[in-house]
């Protein structure tokens, strides 16, 4: 047990402004409509933060409102859809179209490897996924951006034959290179002050992704006794030594799921989806729901309205599951 | 008995499971696939989530692969490298079909859903892989979902984001991909295969009033008509467990 | 749920009489003095299944007995020390002066990742370890076993260039070969029917190698419902179509622990080490405690003597917290 | 107040471990310092297994790495591979404190713990590496814990099981070595360090009584004794500590 950790706790203001600076390599946890930490994205579209190097597998809606902020400059990506909701997310789509980020496109199978290496603390790992695709064959960014980055890999991806094959036939292997994030930002139900983190539901890449970092703002929907964590030490998924900051913010997901605690906003997310098509709709959104709140449960009770209760977790099954989703 | 063209695209897709099948599913209309094929002739299916849940017991119709409602009663949760370690595995990824959808296919089933265009300076911008070119590369039975549209099915792609059969003939196996091509294109009007030999694309069922003549006017390059046969309607009981079961609140079937 | 899948069930005669043959390529879990599925263990040793190739870990209680019974012929391995009990297990030591096996040393972590290449698909993972060692520079077996032996790995490993280095001075790595054992076979305190499968406590590599392995028997202490497991599916670690053949066997990795069910005998595993420094005294005691007892109850019995309370797991602890060890 | 040079061990390498360290323990001496340590002055230290446990608070005294009293309470749980992974990730492991033994040693902290003799005909063999290997090339302060014997400390390995400065002075770097060799060799007389240029063992410390004569007698290569100290003591509160709170069955500590 710990005895003098209680000082990673922290404001989401402070958290992202000490980890989170202009031109900062981030990626965030979470999956499309899943457990984005929300209350982060909103932190540094707030304190205007620029050129953003993200690392994301499907971040969804968390990513998209960043692009969309103008936060982002450059991002590596497997997918960009946000489910039902947009098939493929409206900001980043225009930020491509218009030339105003540059994309390098990985697999969702590489950005986890991608992870995990970092986690690893090796260069690369190997996958047999994206041999004869132009995953292997096109790269997204000039060479001169990797030469003039040293935080980037060297290079996309590395085509090699396997060393082990027996055959004259070689099997080739792509080896695809680990991330180090600057940061990495996740929400999780449950932490406590030491910063010892319990996911509860899919963990998605959050674990590889904050293992990989070289420093973890967990922001958590409880902030709970490091005793009641270790009551159950097989159910949690970071320690301590992983985790430089926790910002406890109800609702920090919103309007995210986040499993056991709330599901999605679908009508908010709806909101989103008609006001992200152009910066006449978009400025004034986020005017609305992220510059004018006081904080971020001001901005949750100004964007459910009436709609807190529908969207609460049945404990039984982790979502809300008589929620209206139809027309 | 009146059916939609998506109803019987799902449908289509859910006969296709078999009762040991592990489905990898995406989001939309293969979900309601896999959960029609659960409810109607593969109880012990086991559908499997690129995001983590394991053999989920779905209850109400996921909107996303990350819903929460993909975590009911699941056999376990793991993490994305985890269940793509399942796909990639022989073990597992022999026993896993794969439906998945894209912008293009071309001629050997090859898929795109990057871009159009120049690959820096695109006309048009789809989402990316996801999962998609991952399962593509790994699994031995990959069923493809399209609309069938003139733009969609292609000679060329401008981004090749997923593996087909490449370049036909025995073009993926030399590039070292451990699975196997697709095995069949679900349309909203038929049901594409690809020759044995050269991995050409052709056609091989056409729904009930569609003809192959239909078929070919919405593909912008020749395929093979000449074996296209019948595909079965939906049964009332086939038609019943989507609209009362799977999916009430037209959320996907709308 | 499934509905026709408790074929699954069997006995750990039948299941190992089905999965382990002569010369089959095993792997067990457990490290050590804990969680090692000594029922199937037995079981081998009753069968007299002989050349064993084993890849091991630390594996400890259950390796040793079936090194000293003469089941394994050769054996990739990290560590065969048992803790305090034995430094350096005595069967093994033997073995490898006699001659009688032939052995191949890795790390403790090389062999992790070589279970989890294997479970991954992947013909090898990249690692620093090793790096200047021995364990790069001499190689246990000879080239010809590697070329008679289709399922072996066609080289011990294989160190390359970091190609993703920036520097002209390059990194290397050391690629270690995935393992596809033949036959996993994993002792767990609860499974289903269907072979779904939870560990409580540390799971060590198990998990890794049932998923690397072309089959995979699960024995438990607790043969639970489909239902009790999908309760709590975060704390569940395979799959029901992972496995092959659930054994239901309550105390089945007695001698070693079961955490949260019952502590290691440390007054068994002494005896033991009391037994195998010689086969004069090892034969007597196989015959005592593996041939002679009609099953593993029986065995327990006969083993534990007025132990069996001694060593049962405090709930709060997981383990007998007020068990006498020293003496 | 007497005590024994094994409890005089415990401590020296309990005065190592600083309020911030993650510490790895293997079996046996090294747990007793973990602990020892955690009671007297670095509450906060994080004790670390290979197997997997990530912070336990350990409440009696495990007699393996997979004793289940490692699992007390710990603050998670993982497998071996993630275990190792958190050494070899350089954000981690530059704050992991090892500490390992050996059968032999060599003159530049290089550890023998596989075999003696011809690889393929030994004339003894121990257990091998288990984790040592892998924590010797991965963490920047690895501490060995050995009996000093002329037989351990040796010119010449048979084995090199765990590198240490390899052949001196910047061999391990260029060897790719992420972590850095020995910092020191804990011994039952004094305490071996390794010159900052050469790399090579030296004698640092000498426990109370022993002379450094003695120290070199029990070593079969020569080592500078120029710059040996006298080290401090146990002190009454650490060898109650050892005797009441840690050991007192005396399983270790014998």
């Amino acid at each position: 047990m710990h005895h003098a950790s209680n000082h990673k706790i922290t404001s989401i203001e402070q958290a992202v402004s000490k980890y989170v600076s202009n031109g900062a390599h981030l990626s965030i946890g979470g999956f499309t409509i899943n457990r984005n930490p929300m209350a982060a994205v909103h932190e540094i579209i707030r304190q205007g933060i620029r050129n953003l190097h993200v690392y994301a597998h499907s971040n969804g809606q968390g990513l998209d409102q960043l692009i969309g902020a103008g936060c982002v400059s450059r991002l590596e990506i497997a997918y960009s859809g946000n489910g039902r909701f947009a098939p493929t997310c409206l900001c980043f789509k225009r930020a491509v179209l218009e030339r105003t980020i540059q994309v390098e496109d990985y697999t969702n199978f590489q950005m986890a490897l991608r992870f995990l290496a970092g986690a690893m603390g090796v260069p690369f790992l190997p996958t047999y996924s994206s041999l004869g695709t132009d995953i292997v064959e096109k790269w997204g960014f000039p060479d001169q951006i990797r030469l003039d980055e040293p935080k980037l890999a060297s290079k996309k991806l590395v085509v090699m034959d396997n060393p082990f094959s027996r055959d004259h036939e070689t099997e080739k292997l792509v080896l695809v290179p680990a991330i180090h994030p600057d940061v990495t930002i996740i929400h999780a139900q449950k932490a406590d002050a030491t910063g010892c983190t319990r996911i509860e539901g899919l963990s998605f890449a959050d674990i590889d992704q904050a293992k990989a970092a070289r420093h973890v703002i967990v922001t958590c929907d409880h902030l709970v006794s490091e005793n009641e964590l270790r009551k159950d030490s097989g159910a949690n998924h970071l320690p301590a030594f992983c985790v430089d900051a926790v910002v406890h913010i109800p609702h920090g997901a919103y309007p995210t799921a986040c499993f056991n605690e709330y599901d999605y906003d679908a009508v908010f997310l709806e909101q989103y989806q008609q006001a992200a098509g152009n910066d006449d709709t978009l400025d004034p959104f986020f005017q609305t729901y992220i510059h004018s709140p006081a904080d971020h449960a001001e901005f949750v009770a100004m964007a459910a309205q009436n709609r807190l209760e529908s969207i609460r977790a049945n404990p039984v099954t982790g979502y809300a599951d008589r929620m209206k989703r139809g027309a | 008995m009146t059916y939609t063209l998506k109803e019987m695209m799902a449908l289509a897709a859910a006969r296709q499971i078999r009762n040991q099948d592990i489905v990898f599913c995406g989001t939309g209309i293969s979900m309601v696939a896999a959960m029609a094929a659960k409810h109607i002739h593969a109880p012990d299916a086991t559908i499997f989530f690129e995001t983590g849940a394991i053999d989920s017991c779905l209850k109400d119709l996921p909107l996303a692969v990350s819903d929460p409602r993909v975590m009911h009663r699941a056999s376990m949760f793991c993490s994305l490298a985890d269940s793509f370690g399942f796909m990639q595995n022989r073990k597992t990824g022999q026993n896993i079909v794969g439906i998945v959808g894209a912008a293009q296919i071309d001629p050997y089933g090859n898929l795109n859903s990057t871009s159009i265009g120049d690959y820096h300076a695109p006309t048009a911008r789809f989402p990316g892989s996801g999962g998609a070119c991952d399962v593509a590369c790994f699994v031995n039975n990959n069923i493809v979902f399209m609309k069938l549209e003139k733009r969609k099915f292609v000679p060329t792609l401008s981004y090749r984001t997923s593996p087909g059969w490449l370049d036909g003939y025995d073009s993926r196996k030399k590039a070292g991909l451990p699975g196997s091509g697709p095995s069949m294109v679900i349309t909203d009007m038929g049901i594409l295969g690809f020759d044995r030999v050269t991995r050409r694309m052709k056609l091989d069922y056409l729904y009930e009033g569609i003809t192959a003549d239909a078929v070919q006017e919405r593909i912008s390059f020749d395929i093979d008509l000449s074996s296209a046969r019948p595909f079965k309607p939906p049964t009332p009981e086939e038609l019943n467990v989507l609209r009362e079961t799977i999916d009430p609140e037209k959320l996907i079937l709308n």
